[in-house]
């Protein structure tokens, strides 16, 4: 018997008109794990990323995290049952300073007496102390996506969903991030899925991989297993082949 | 953002500082000296110049500039040894805040005596609150009726009100109907939804109804209107014999173009209120369109006497058409501050220019002739404590061949009105 | 910081309440500049208030004088009707348009309506309100309904002079100060911030942007609202032009010229811009008629194309270097 | 009941010029993304300019476009580039200070040069009724529509059958893919700002058959040509019409059986409406 699953996504399904972005999807991520989530462009990771987060409301299907059915909840009341995410591209706060973004995620679960210690033990976490009083708007995108990342986990999550947290990376950078994420799931045991491209990210830090191509789930497993498996070498080659 | 925020706080005091060092004017002597008179006697026309008032505006200030310059190669206040008025001129804007505000910058910089102005009631009103406080005698050249209810104690008004003028518009269609043997009885009434449009509209309808004529329709409709059709159908269907309208500016060309392309022409178009169907500006916008229409006035340039022919020919060498309305108030509203200055002169010899005193001699006015009564519609002019002349009278303008004329009352009439109208479709 | 350092940043504060508090000393014998003092403060508040909603909040909203409108209609209402004193209409104006915000507010937030729609809608607004109160015989119509004349009377908020207006005015602009740096200090001012930044990243961090929006326009709709009640004395009367669209522009025009969030931003614009177009209609009004709003426009266009952030950075930046100078580095801001 | 159809036919006649103004908005907003306030101004400033024309080269209101088209093109173009273009990069609360102060500015020239009063051209040769049954048809509302309706129609071939149409099209779907395929976002730009100003030419000549104009006029057709893009959505060219005859039908209807004053209540209470409860338009794609 597995133990109950953090998040439990059945049949979900979103159309944009004619188009299918996210067809019949259905996954479960076990409590502690960190899962990738992968598949060529337009293959629906975001637009599934976001009818889990409450952004779009599904045309079908339901999502149980913690066992409770967050389909077509709001954003901030996900976020507020443990659940928060990154952008693909990112959604900087620009006139607020690194220090008060992350207290935007802070407040989620802190009043304004422990809100400032809250805030430096994350911006600590997340290795931000030289920057804490930049705008946001004056950051590179490296460091963006590393505020990014601050601010929702200032929000406690239990869940953290990141939509490629690693783009545009240099290596060392790259080694930063995974090292965070590595501590975020082993000291906190927040429950991680990233999306991601860079491989070298999916496959060192992940315990498990779900592939989607067009919408739909194609492959599901161990690292090993998906960069042997030929449907998934299809999908990327195939198209990649046609580009 | 920590306490930085009220550092540049600084920065306001300084501008602060520095706005109002730009207001601060150097403020002369509140009142003249009792015995001692000043080198002139200073008067100010504020008028909305600016905004979408401002084609009445102007016109008010010409009026009143040209009827400054007769009265002072007239040789000025007699009774205060020759003493000059000079004229100083503000704009009011086009709301009753700008009016509020222009009346204050006016009195602040050059402390007037009396203020001509404001044409629009609503600023009038709004101005004549400064005026009050300040004891400055306000010549309204602003019909609403309202204007001097509200217990103003230095204002006065020597043109006809409003309801005055739609009573006259009224009647000049019943005279006229009369005359020519027609059995006028159904009467619709439109007017543009301001104070001023209202006030007309209810002088009318009291007439229509003293008259025993059925009001068979009667409308309501925004300044702003951009398609009258709706309306002109509806008073064909119903089936009135004559409109009479109180309309903006904008509205009575749309109005006028209106009637004649749906062909829905009824048998007189009168207008109320002046501002319409009779401009110059009107009249140039409609081409042939504007013929026949009337148009109630409260001035009448066609009056045949020395001095109103003088004021005509001055102000037609100066713009290059016959005064309106605006400038016609605010002429002999000039002449009758002055009247009332050569009355406090006689009265108050030691003070005339005292707001009180000047208000007493206003009061006191009795006048049956001279400029003021030349070029006035009417022929008493005397103020009732509230400031309104009851002796008032509106005349009626009727466009023959492209040109105003006077056709009401008829004993001051030109030339005899085009009664009905011949190009009428019904 | 230290209690130098704290005392250098108040000072600001400090001395622009004491001028604020003298100002009619200086010039209060002169009623007019005593008028423009008083409008230049009444539209520092309306900027103010609008930080609120359209500053942190990021909603471009052009329904000023909509609030205002209520406010003063509620108060002069309650004034012709039952004689109640505008002390008391004040309040009840600005709950009154607090409540309607919260009215209109809630299906425009529910369903999503932002940005430029958010803008166009609220202007529509203001034009919907002139026409509804211009058909509404019993208390709007297009007559002016003028408020008992007295010479001077608190109870009745007239007085002779502007310099209580004046100082009713520097009350609510201090209110509105004060409200807008206590929020801009709290949980929900970061979170207007954040949502008026990015609203989706805003929700998935645990902000409920409906509220938090909804909350910022019905707190600048009580602030604007009891604004309008003082307006209606000021001028004596009411009427359905107060729902202006160009002057509701205006003030969120001031907002963004001096700058989206900061505080003192809208104040500073205020001062200047307004003063600086009232000078104009002043000294060219009547003889150059539109030329004041051309070079008003024209500013207008300058600052926005290259100074997109507002104003307010450039005095702070003056201050800073002034400090510096004459204070030393150590304390500068 | 002759009379409302009487009305509404004169509304449906109007929403056809609505859909016309409406259009010019459309190419800018959908295309561009740029939130252009100051559209009414330029409405403003077009019927002004045929005014101009009709007053000093005497000619017919109709036939100005001829001289206001490529005026107003121009107009628009040099507009792109001296002011739109530089606000491209900031969010859209620049855009709006910038056209705000553009149309305060337009407002202000305006009143300098034809001052506050309200112009207008006289009779069009054009004008007239035609009797159907009890129906009365204004012949200058007939043309004005039907012309609108022909140019909303080579405005829609031009868009789906020129390369410039095309360009401007794929820069309205993906600018990066149409900046890759060869499109010069810039030229592309200034093209779809030019052809949106210049189409209010051809409103205002027609507008001016049968109206006035004045300063302050721009405002009223700004927020009217908003109204119309609401309700149509964005990228649907025929979907414009529908819309701008549902405005103007609405409106007509309101004036006549509720009270003239109403008519702004009406278009904008569709407006509101519209925004709450279906943000995307009845014919939009995006």
């Amino acid at each position: 018997m597995p133990p109950e699953p953090i998040l439990q996504i059945s049949g979900l399904t979103k159309r944009f008109g004619n188009l299918i972005a996210v067809n019949d999807v259905s996954v479960r991520l076990e409590p502690g794990t960190i899962v990738g989530l992968i598949g060529p462009n337009g293959a629906g990771k975001t637009t599934l990323f976001n009818a889990i987060t409450g952004l779009h409301t599904p045309d079908a299907g339901r999502v149980l995290f913690k066992g409770t059915d967050i389909t077509g909840m709001l954003s901030h009341k996900i976020c507020k049952l443990g659940m928060s995410r990154t952008f693909q591209v990112v959604k900087a706060f620009s006139i607020l300073t690194v220090e008060d973004t992350v207290r935007v995620g802070a407040y989620n679960r802190h009043g304004e007496k422990e809100i400032q210690a809250k805030v430096d033990e994350v911006i600590a976490f997340c290795e931000l102390e030289d920057f804490r009083r930049q705008k946001c708007g004056d950051l590179s995108l490296a460091l963006l996506r590393r505020v990014e990342l601050a601010r929702a986990v200032a929000t406690e999550p239990e869940l953290l969903l990141l939509d490629e947290a690693g783009a545009g990376l240099t290596g060392t950078e790259l080694d930063g991030l995974m090292a965070i994420l590595t501590r975020l799931n082993r000291e906190k045991g927040v429950t991680l899925c990233v999306v991601e491209h860079v491989m070298k990210m999916v496959m060192g830090l992940c315990q498990r991989i779900v592939v989607l191509d067009a919408g739909e789930v194609i492959a599901e497993g161990t690292p090993a297993e998906i960069s042997d498996n030929p449907k998934v070498i299809e999908a990327y080659l195939g198209k990649r082949a046609v580009r | 953002m920590k306490g930085k925020n009220w550092s540049a706080l600084v920065v306001v005091v300084v501008m602060l500082t520095v706005a109002l060092s730009g207001c601060v004017t150097p403020s002369a002597p509140a009142q003249p000296a009792a015995p001692k008179l000043p080198e002139s006697i200073v008067i100010g026309s504020l008028e909305p110049l600016t905004g979408a008032h401002a084609v009445f505006g102007t016109e008010a200030k010409i009026g009143t500039e040209i009827a400054v310059d007769h009265i002072n190669a007239a040789g000025g206040i007699k009774s205060l040894n020759g003493l000059k008025l000079k004229l100083v001129t503000e704009d009011a804007g086009e709301n009753a805040d700008s009016a509020k505000l222009g009346a204050e910058s006016i009195i602040s910089k050059h402390h007037p005596v009396a203020i001509l102005g404001l044409y629009i009631s609503r600023m009038t009103i709004a101005a004549s609150e400064v005026t009050e406080r300040e004891k400055v005698i306000l010549v309204a050249d602003a019909l609403v009726d309202s204007v001097t209810t509200s217990g103003r104690q230095y204002l006065f008004r020597p043109a006809p009100k409003a309801s005055q003028h739609g009573a006259s518009a009224v009647q000049f269609v019943v005279d006229s109907a009369k005359k020519a043997g027609l059995d006028f009885t159904k009467v619709a009434i439109l007017n543009e939804d301001s104070s001023f449009g209202r006030s007309n509209a209810t002088g009318a309808m009291d007439a229509a109804l003293n008259n025993g004529l059925t009001i068979v329709y009667q409308k309501e409709y925004p300044y702003d209107i951009t398609d009258a059709s709706s309306i002109v159908a509806d008073i064909a269907a119903a089936k009135a014999d004559f409109v009479v309208h109180c309309p903006y500016f904008t509205d009575a060309i749309l109005f006028a173009k209106t009637f004649r392309e749906t062909g829905n022409i009824p048998k007189f178009i009168v207008g109320m209120g002046a501002s319409g169907y009779t401009d110059p500006e009107s009249i140039q916008a409609l081409g042939e369109t504007a013929e026949y229409y009337a148009n109630t006035f409260s001035y009448n340039p066609a009056k045949k006497t020395p001095q109103n022919e003088k004021f005509v020919a001055d102000f037609k060498a100066k713009t290059g058409h016959i005064p309106t309305e605006a400038a016609g108030m605010n002429y002999y509203a000039a002449w009758v501050l002055k009247e009332a200055l050569e009355l406090s002169g006689q009265m108050f010899p030691t003070d005339p220019l005292n707001p009180d005193n000047l208000r007493q001699a206003f009061l006191k006015l009795d006048l049956t002739s001279g400029p003021a009564v030349e070029t006035y519609p009417g022929d008493h002019i005397a103020f009732t404590p509230t400031g309104d002349n009851p002796d008032a009278k509106a005349v009626v303008l009727q466009v023959i061949k492209g040109e105003p004329r006077i056709v009401w009352p008829l004993e001051d009439a030109e030339v005899e009105a085009i009664f009905p109208r011949p190009d009428a479709t019904r | 910081m230290n209690t130098k350092q704290r005392t250098i940043k108040m000072l600001p504060l400090l001395v622009g309440l004491v001028v604020a508090l003298i100002v009619p000393l200086i010039v209060g014998k002169n009623q007019y500049n005593m008028v423009l003092v008083t409008t230049v403060l009444f539209y520092g508040v309306l900027a103010t208030a609008w930080n609120i909603i359209g500053g942190m909040a990021g909603q471009l909203d052009l329904a000023a004088w909509a609030y205002l409108g209520l406010g003063a209609f509620t108060s002069g209402t309650l004034l012709l009707r039952w004689n109640v004193t505008p002390w008391l209409g004040m309040i009840l104006g600005g709950l009154v348009a607090a409540g309607f915000a919260a009215l209109v507010g809630y299906p425009l937030f529910r369903f999503g309506v932002k940005e430029v729609w958010y803008a166009l809608s609220s202007a529509a607004l203001v034009e919907v309100l002139r026409v509804a109160f211009l058909m509404w015989d019993e208390v709007g119509g297009p007559v002016e309904r003028y408020l008992p004349f007295h010479r001077a009377s608190w109870y009745h908020m007239r007085f002779a002079s502007y310099v209580p207006y004046y100082y009713i005015v520097l009350g609510l602009l201090l209110i509105a100060l004060f409200v807008n740096y206590r929020i801009s200090r709290s949980k929900l001012g970061y979170y207007l911030l954040a949502l008026g930044e990015s609203e989706d990243a805003a929700e998935v961090i645990g902000v409920d942007a409906r509220a938090c929006k909804l909350k910022a326009l019905m707190i600048y709709a009580f602030i604007v609202g009891a604004t309008g009640a003082v307006y209606a004395c000021l001028f004596g009367f009411i009427h359905p032009s107060f729902f202006n669209t160009a002057q509701s522009t205006e003030v969120a025009i001031l907002g963004i010229i001096g700058g989206m969030g900061i505080v003192y931003g809208p104040l500073l614009a205020a001062i200047i811009l307004v003063s600086g177009r009232e000078f104009m209609r002043a000294n060219l009004g009547s003889s150059l008629e539109s030329l004041y709003l051309a070079i008003y426009a024209v500013v207008l266009i300058v600052i926005a194309l290259f100074r997109p952030q507002g104003i307010a950075p450039l005095f702070r930046k003056a201050y800073d270097w002034l400090l510096s100078r004459v204070v030393g580095e150590r304390y500068a801001a | 009941m002759e009379n409302i159809i009487q009305n509404l036919l004169n509304g449906a006649l109007m929403g056809c010029i609505y859909a016309l103004i409406a259009l010019g908005l459309s190419i800018v907003f959908g295309v561009m993304n740029v939130v252009n306030f100051a559209h009414g101004e330029f409405v403003m400033l077009s019927m002004y300019f045929t005014f101009a024309a009709g007053a000093y080269w005497v000619l017919d209101a109709v036939t100005t476009p001829l001289i206001t088209f490529p005026l107003l093109f121009l107009f628009g173009w040099l507009t792109y580039y001296l002011l739109i273009d530089r606000t491209l990069r900031y969010r859209y609360v620049t855009q709006i200070a910038v056209t705000v102060g553009l149309a305060i500015l337009l407002r202000a020239i305006a009143q300098m040069i034809w001052q506050a009063q309200p112009r207008a051209l006289p009779y069009s040769m054009i004008q007239g009724n035609i009797q159907i049954g009890g129906i009365n048809i204004l012949t200058s509302r007939l043309i004005a529509a039907a012309v609108s309706v022909v140019a909303i129609f080579l405005v829609y071939l031009f868009l789906m059958k020129t390369w410039p149409g095309r360009a401007i099209r794929a820069a309205s779907d993906d600018l990066d893919a149409a900046s890759l395929a060869g499109v010069n976002y810039r030229q592309t730009y200034a093209l779809s700002f030019g052809l949106g100003t210049a189409l209010t030419a051809l409103a205002g000549g027609l507008l001016m058959t049968f109206q006035q104009v004045d300063p302050t006029m721009g405002l009223r057709f700004g927020l009217l040509s908003w109204c119309v893009l609401a309700l149509a959505g964005l990228g649907s060219v025929p979907g414009l019409l529908i819309s701008g005859v549902i405005v103007g039908g609405a409106e007509a209807l309101a004036m006549s059986v509720w009270d003239p004053r109403s008519r702004l209540l009406a278009v904008y209470l569709i407006f509101i409406l519209v925004l709450w409860l279906r943000p995307r338009g009845l014919f939009g794609r995006k």
